[in-house]
């Protein structure tokens, strides 16, 4: 989130896209409620179901599944045609705009109504909405993203964003409501197979860098890989490491994966997952570190599997990051329960066996706090060096001195602190930065201008017209040194950049002079090391509409995408539509988690959604003979298939099927309740979705597809 | 003396079920006992509706009046209240609520309805404050505490209200009037061809 | 008396198809939807149309059945202790041979029957009255004797049906028994036309029996909740209303065996009927 | 018809003994009530407000748990951050208390957070380490558990090389763990980690 969850009460109106915020963040609608009835703000809610955030909106709009980035670029053209884009925020922070507005003439109201399903009045309708209510918040969340063009998606929102100049606006901003509790700390943290912590990526400038910080020897690191060239190799992701045990798909790896830790992942949230399990099996080793026992621990049914009870995040400590990207601190409740071990004390038991127990522990002593504190000193690019754990802990003690409206605290400890220190919070002066972007504030109050990452100067291919990529001149924050666009610091401590300096004197030196460390650049509308370096669409791999694939096709395939072979266009089946006429798609819904290990053994929660189901519009269960409660079968087209009861509703349109994935401990109609360790089977099993989920993965980040499948219903 | 009330505002409510999980946790509630409930119309059309209902607190409370053992009482603060002990589940007060508060666990002899449990308000029974007994038969007293209902006080969207009637109806007058006749007027766009 | 139980009855059939005829009232609303219909929408998914059965079970529960069972209660003995009083009981010669009325069988069953009638209606007496006893588990205990009693009763119900289905058909004598009140209003022993079993008995008869499935259906759906709210609503104003008329004719039936015809009770047990009893009483009794 | 009918109800005086049946009630229980209310149940509600709410509360703190002390923490399910008060009574969390002055959450959760004590609390919790013994699964102690597991992975590393391991990290670990997560990779040698982020 480029805003906060509060500050979504100054918006004026609210888009949301692939998102259903009133299930998957409930307490989000707090503030989302309070927006709509005070400041009038309409809420557009672009979704294939109608869900209960649709309940709230003020306009929904029914997309087809996969066609999202056709419809904003539709958006973009109709509110350029008519005029409407913030010129002047355009002049002065954006970069690429002529070269993304050519293309985005294509997409005219009535090609839009073609690809997406959505009428064109409707297109041009919501664009005026957006036009006459600034700012907007534009929230996606997963609905967004699992698409094999995701990437392509989440840019084209932020491009529209740039276009309405509602970016590091005070209610404006691209507010992606994020999953799991701390998915933003576990990013930053960069539990990624592409990137060390902090967003680092994986070049030797990195790892030397990080190796700086765990004050260990950069030879030390390399020692420990095969070769060094397996340490800039992107790994395998979660979406497709099974590949790597199966080998079914060509792999480059020089080994196939032989064992798997698990630790603390609902595996039921992986699709293709019938192959998942045949993974499971054919380790040689599987170690599952959870509080419950997941349905891995039911489906892998060899002797190599090991469970290990760790505590839940209430009988151990640590920080834990926020949508709005704020830090909070969990203070311990109660010791670990039974005989279970919080992470800290497992991780440390099996470093120590490992062997590398004092390289890794050389400068924690104290955890977790020393932890944060190596965090602190090393997570330079997003600005993680403010958040001491004391400054945490007396945000969380006095967390009743932050103002609702502005999360700026109102006198007291932390007087004039941002809630949680949201990152950016470049020294432990600063109050961090709760609207990215936001050139209205100097920098030592939480102000910031865009980041100056990929040069000063590009000439785009398309036009062959160079742009400069620094802002504008005039455009800074209030403070600022230089009253315009400048570069990123660098050599404020000689052979550093911002991003490597631990001394931190360059972070130190920027904020004293009012200027952003990392630069003061433009946003971008083209990223040139893309393969679409403006957002186009693209059918999904497993399109509804054959008819499309012609203009719209899919890439090529993909030899070495995260070490494994990745089909794209020789997935792309026209012929496929007509043996699987529905489309499927999954999600949330509010009384469960991800692969619902903790909530279906919860007894409240289990009794409040105790079925596994499948949403199929009336007409077309009329159509079936199918009714309410019956149990029907959902094949996909790679062999998986699921038993679920069908939910008669209107949620969905004719030509779709949704299913929520939280359900597991059941694989095609057969339960698994007697392979859990006995008496700690969930309370409530039921089909994994994902069984049924199709193959697909984004060509820049390998996510899964799971939001634009194909599949058939059957009676069972 | 402050007439304690509930109130759901439809508007906000978004059938997350919190308010449901708040009460069952907080007070045990055994698992098909529902204390309070969602309840959501329209489901997946324009129009839908959600509602968290539990015992409304009536202040001519038809359950006190079919009540054949008189076990059920109303407190000066307008709390309904009922006497486990004296209960004897003949189930006349879930005939007589309109709103499907009254529910019966399953008793001792038989699997025949036990004691009524109702929404206690978060007021606990007659028996003595804060005793284990207390909070085994009605769960926790957070009136006798000076906190709000679990229900209302975890309300995600803040639509559940309860407490004094006075304040209650205040914050919701003012909601009504910030709502005012905007964009989100349901039906508005329709109607007065408003774009 | 009888028009008492007659009124009774019809009273709750008319109370209740009134209350199904009428429509909820509706108020004035606001916006393009009223939020009446909305209120009534969730009402409805609640606990059913409250306006209609709600209301009335209410405003029953509340006072009327009681004072109903109050009023049996009180004004039958009382009507009866009038008649005691001014005619007394009547007394058969035993001289005669007795005359075997009730095979050992159709005793037992009697007798099985009476218990647990008995027993229901001691203990739902204690239910209606439950105030003056301070509810709790005593009656929690009686709610379980009442529902042990009605299982009993239903299949002694059933056996006494079958057994004295044939005797108890309606006969045009019965009416003429009817218009001279059994000749229990006069001390005079004249022939009564009755057979085997009088209007009296009759009606008794098919209250017990028939009544008493309707209050055995009834009652299994008031312990079992298995219904709708509405359903549940009706039920339980059938069962209190048909409560009450059993309960008159079981006051009516216990003042005949007890005080009003001397020895009837020694007969139920023997079996046996002294033949001028029956004479009187049954003059159309085909044995004779 | 019946509808309009006026339901009469017999008043409370027989059971104003009832009301009063429990002193402790009537002497405190009202009297700050009002203050408390307006706090918790309004969304426009003011810091002022709640600054009464709070105040009313340390004056008088009851006794529903003597001796209890109140941990915040952080609700572990969605991104949002709701906070969480927790109750502890002996060591033992006794009950889920409204943080009613959180920022974010203002005491709101969804059905999964308002039971978020049924995370400590649950029997289906995993109390001792297992693994599969001829398909059964056998409880067995934390030294054996980590012993084997070392033996595995060191001998597998051996034979294989370092990426024949792929740890599948989480975002339902703290920050802290997290980065231990990907640090682990990193010391081990591979860089086959990805967590929940990726899906």
């Amino acid at each position: 989130m480029t805003n906060s969850l509060n500050d979504i009460r100054h918006t004026k109106s609210m888009i949301f896209i692939g998102s259903n915020a009133a299930e998957a963040h409930p307490v989000s609608m707090q503030h989302i409620l309070h927006a709509k009835e005070v400041n009038n703000a309409p809420i557009i809610v672009v979704d294939p179901r109608f869900t209960k955030l649709a309940a709230k909106a003020s306009e929904f709009v029914r997309i087809r599944p996969g066609s999202d980035c056709a419809f904003i670029m539709g958006l973009i053209n109709e509110i350029i045609q008519k005029g409407w884009e913030d010129k002047e925020f355009i002049r002065t922070r954006v970069a690429g705009f002529a070269e993304m507005a050519e293309i985005a003439t294509h997409y005219t109201p009535e090609e839009v109504e073609n690809i997406t399903g959505i009428p064109a009045a409707q297109t041009r309708k919501v664009a005026k909405i957006l036009a006459m209510n600034r700012p907007t918040s534009l929230t996606w969340c997963m609905g967004g993203t699992q698409h094999h063009i995701g990437s392509s998606i989440t840019r084209a929102f932020c491009i529209l964003q740039l276009v309405l100049g509602n970016m590091g606006k005070s209610g404006g901003g691209t507010n992606i409501f994020r999953g799991h509790d701390n998915v933003q700390g576990a990013t930053d943290m960069c539990v990624l197979s592409h990137t060390l912590p902090g967003y680092y990526g994986l070049s030797d400038g990195a790892w030397k860098h990080w190796c700086r910080v765990w004050d260990v020897d950069y030879e030390f690191i390399k020692g420990r890989f095969k070769e060094k060239k397996w340490m800039n190799a992107k790994g395998f992701t979660l979406a497709r490491w099974y590949e790597g045990v199966l080998q079914e798909e060509k792999i480059e790896q020089y080994t196939p994966i032989k064992a798997m830790i698990q630790w603390g992942c609902g595996s039921n949230s992986n699709s293709q997952y019938d192959r998942v399990v045949k993974a499971y099996n054919k380790l040689d080793l599987f170690v599952i570190v959870d509080p419950f026992p997941t349905m891995a621990a039911a489906t892998c049914t060899t002797d190599n599997v090991y469970l290990l009870p760790c505590s839940s995040q209430y009988e151990t400590s640590g920080s834990v990051t926020s949508t709005s990207r704020q830090i909070q601190w969990r203070f311990k409740v109660v010791d670990p329960v039974g005989n279970c071990k919080d992470d800290y004390q497992i991780m440390a038991e099996l470093v120590k066996r490992l062997g590398f127990a004092d390289e890794f522990y050389k400068n924690i002593k104290e955890t977790p706090e020393d932890i944060t504190r190596e965090i602190n000193k090393g997570t330079l690019t997003i600005g993680y060096n403010g958040q001491t754990p004391e400054r945490i802990k007396k945000h969380m003690e006095n967390w009743h001195t932050f103002d609702i409206d502005t999360l700026q605290a109102r006198g007291g400890p932390c007087d004039g602190d941002y809630y949680g220190m949201p990152w950016p919070c470049w020294t432990e002066e600063h109050p961090g930065t709760p609207i990215l972007y936001d050139i209205s504030k100097p920098v030592a109050e939480g102000g910031l201008p865009f980041r100056n990452r990929f040069g000063l100067e590009k000439t785009y291919d398309m036009s062959g017209r160079t742009e400069n990529l620094l802002a504008a001149d005039g455009v800074a924050n209030p403070g600022s040194e230089v009253k315009g666009g400048y570069a990123e610091f660098k050599d404020v401590v000689p052979g550093t950049n911002w991003k490597t300096d631990l001394s931190q004197k360059t972070l130190q030196e920027a904020i004293r002079r009012g200027m952003a460390p990392f630069g003061n650049a433009r946003a971008r509308c083209v990223v040139w090391t893309f393969p679409d370096q403006v957002p186009v669409h693209r059918e999904p791999l497993h399109s509804p509409r054959p008819d499309l694939i012609a203009t719209y096709p899919t890439y090529e395939d993909q030899p070495n995408h995260f070490r494994v072979f990745t089909r794209f266009k020789s997935e792309q089946d026209p012929e496929l539509a007509k043996k699987f006429p529905f489309v499927l798609t999954t999600g949330r819904m509010v009384e469960h988690m991800g692969g619902g290990a903790e909530t279906r053994s919860n007894k409240y929660l289990a009794e409040l959604q105790p079925d596994m189901y499948a949403e199929i519009n009336p007409v077309t269960a009329n159509n079936m003979g199918i009714r309410e409660g019956d149990m029907i079968w959902i094949e996909s087209p790679e062999g998986g298939k699921v038993r679920v009861k069908a939910f008669v509703t209107e949620r969905v349109d004719g030509k779709t099927i949704f299913m929520p994935y939280h359900f597991g401990g059941m694989l095609k109609g057969k339960s698994l309740i007697g392979e859990y360790p006995a008496g700690h089977a969930p309370y409530v099993v039921g089909e994994p979705a994902n069984v049924c989920t199709n193959y697909g993965y984004d060509i820049i980040t390998q996510i899964q597809a799971t939001k634009d499948g194909l599949c058939k219903v059957s009676r069972a | 003396m402050a007439r304690m009330k509930f109130l759901c505002d439809i508007e906000r409510c978004i059938d997350c079920s919190g308010c449901v999980v708040a009460c069952k946790e907080g007070n045990h509630i055994p698992v098909g006992v529902n204390r309070r409930r969602v309840i959501t119309l329209n489901q997946g059309k324009p129009g839908e509706k959600s509602i968290s209902v539990a015992c409304m607190h009536c202040a001519d409370a038809p359950c006190i009046a079919v009540c054949p053992v008189d076990a059920i009482y109303q407190r000066d603060d307008g709390i309904v209240l009922v006497s486990k002990k004296t209960c004897i589940g003949c189930g006349y007060c879930f005939m007589a609520c309109p709103f499907g508060a009254p529910q019966f666990p399953a008793g001792q002899t038989f699997g025949a309805r036990g004691a009524m449990d109702k929404c206690t308000f978060c007021a606990g029974g007659p028996e003595e404050t804060f005793s284990a007994e207390e909070r085994k038969l009605y769960g926790q007293n957070r009136i006798a505490e000076g906190k709000v209902p679990l229900c209302a006080a975890m309300c995600a969207t803040k639509a559940l209200m309860a407490g004094d009637a006075d304040v209650v109806a205040d914050v919701y007058r003012k909601r009504v009037f910030e709502r005012g006749t905007g964009a989100n007027a349901w039906g508005w766009d329709k109607a007065y061809k408003r774009e | 008396m009888k028009k008492y139980t007659i009124l009774l009855i019809s009273t709750a059939f008319i109370a209740t198809a009134v209350a199904a005829a009428s429509t909820p009232q509706l108020m004035i609303g606001f916006g393009s939807e009223a939020p009446n219909t909305i209120w009534y929408g969730i009402n409805t998914v609640f606990t059913g149309d409250w306006q209609q059965y709600g209301a009335l079970f209410t405003s029953l529960q509340a006072g009327l059945f009681s004072r109903l069972f109050l009023l049996v209660l009180t004004l039958i003995p009382a009507v009866f202790l009038i008649h005691y009083i001014l005619i007394g009981p009547k007394r058969f010669s035993h001289d005669g041979s007795d005359i075997l009325f009730f095979p050992l069988v159709s005793r037992l069953i009697h007798w099985l029957a009476a218990i647990s009638f008995s027993l229901l209606v001691i203990t739902g007496l204690m239910v209606i009255f439950g105030r003056l006893l301070g509810g709790g588990s005593p009656l929690m205990a009686a709610r379980i004797v009442h529902l042990v009693s009605a299982l009993l009763f239903s299949g002694t119900a059933v056996c006494m049906f079958l057994i004295w289905l044939k005797d108890m058909l309606p006969m045009p004598h019965d009416i003429l028994w009817l218009f001279i009140m059994g000749g229990y209003l006069s001390k005079k022993k004249k022939p009564v036309p009755a057979a085997k079993f009088n209007a009296g008995q009759k009606m008794w008869f098919w209250l017990a029996t028939v009544g008493g499935g309707a209050m055995a259906y009834t009652g299994w759906y008031l312990y079992t909740f298995q219904a709708t709210t509405d359903m549940l609503r009706i039920y339980a104003i059938i069962h209190n209303f048909l409560g009450a008329a059993l309960v008159a004719l079981f006051l009516t039936h216990l003042y005949m065996s007890l005080f009003a015809i001397s020895g009837s009770l020694r007969s139920m047990i023997s079996g046996y009927k002294p033949r001028e009893e029956v004479e009187i009483l049954h003059s159309r009794y085909h044995r004779l | 018809m019946a509808g309009k009918k006026k339901i009469s109800i017999r008043k409370g005086a027989s059971f104003s003994s009832r009301i009063t049946l429990n002193p402790k009630l009537a002497r405190r229980s009202f009297l700050k009530l009002s203050a408390a209310t307006a706090a918790l149940t309004g969304v426009s509600m003011t810091g002022r407000m709640t600054g009464t709410a709070r105040a009313a509360k340390v004056k008088d703190p009851g006794k529903a748990y003597p001796g209890s002390k109140t941990v915040k923490t952080i609700c572990s399910y969605c991104a949002v951050g709701c906070g969480i008060k927790a109750e502890v009574q002996n060591g033992v969390w006794v009950r889920q208390e409204v943080a009613q002055d959180h920022p974010v959450s203002r005491g709101g959760h969804c059905c999964k957070g308002a039971s978020a004590i049924d995370m400590v609390t649950s029997e289906k919790r995993l109390t001792s380490p297992m693994k599969r013994v001829n398909g059964k699964w056998t409880k067995i102690g934390w030294d054996q558990a980590m012993g084997e597991i070392s033996a595995k992975l060191t001998s597998i590393r051996d034979t294989d090389g370092p990426d024949a391991l792929h740890l599948n990290g989480s975002a339902k670990v703290s920050t802290e763990m997290a980065y231990l997560q990907r640090k682990f990779a990193a010391f081990w040698g591979s860089n086959n980690v990805d967590h929940q982020a990726r899906i």
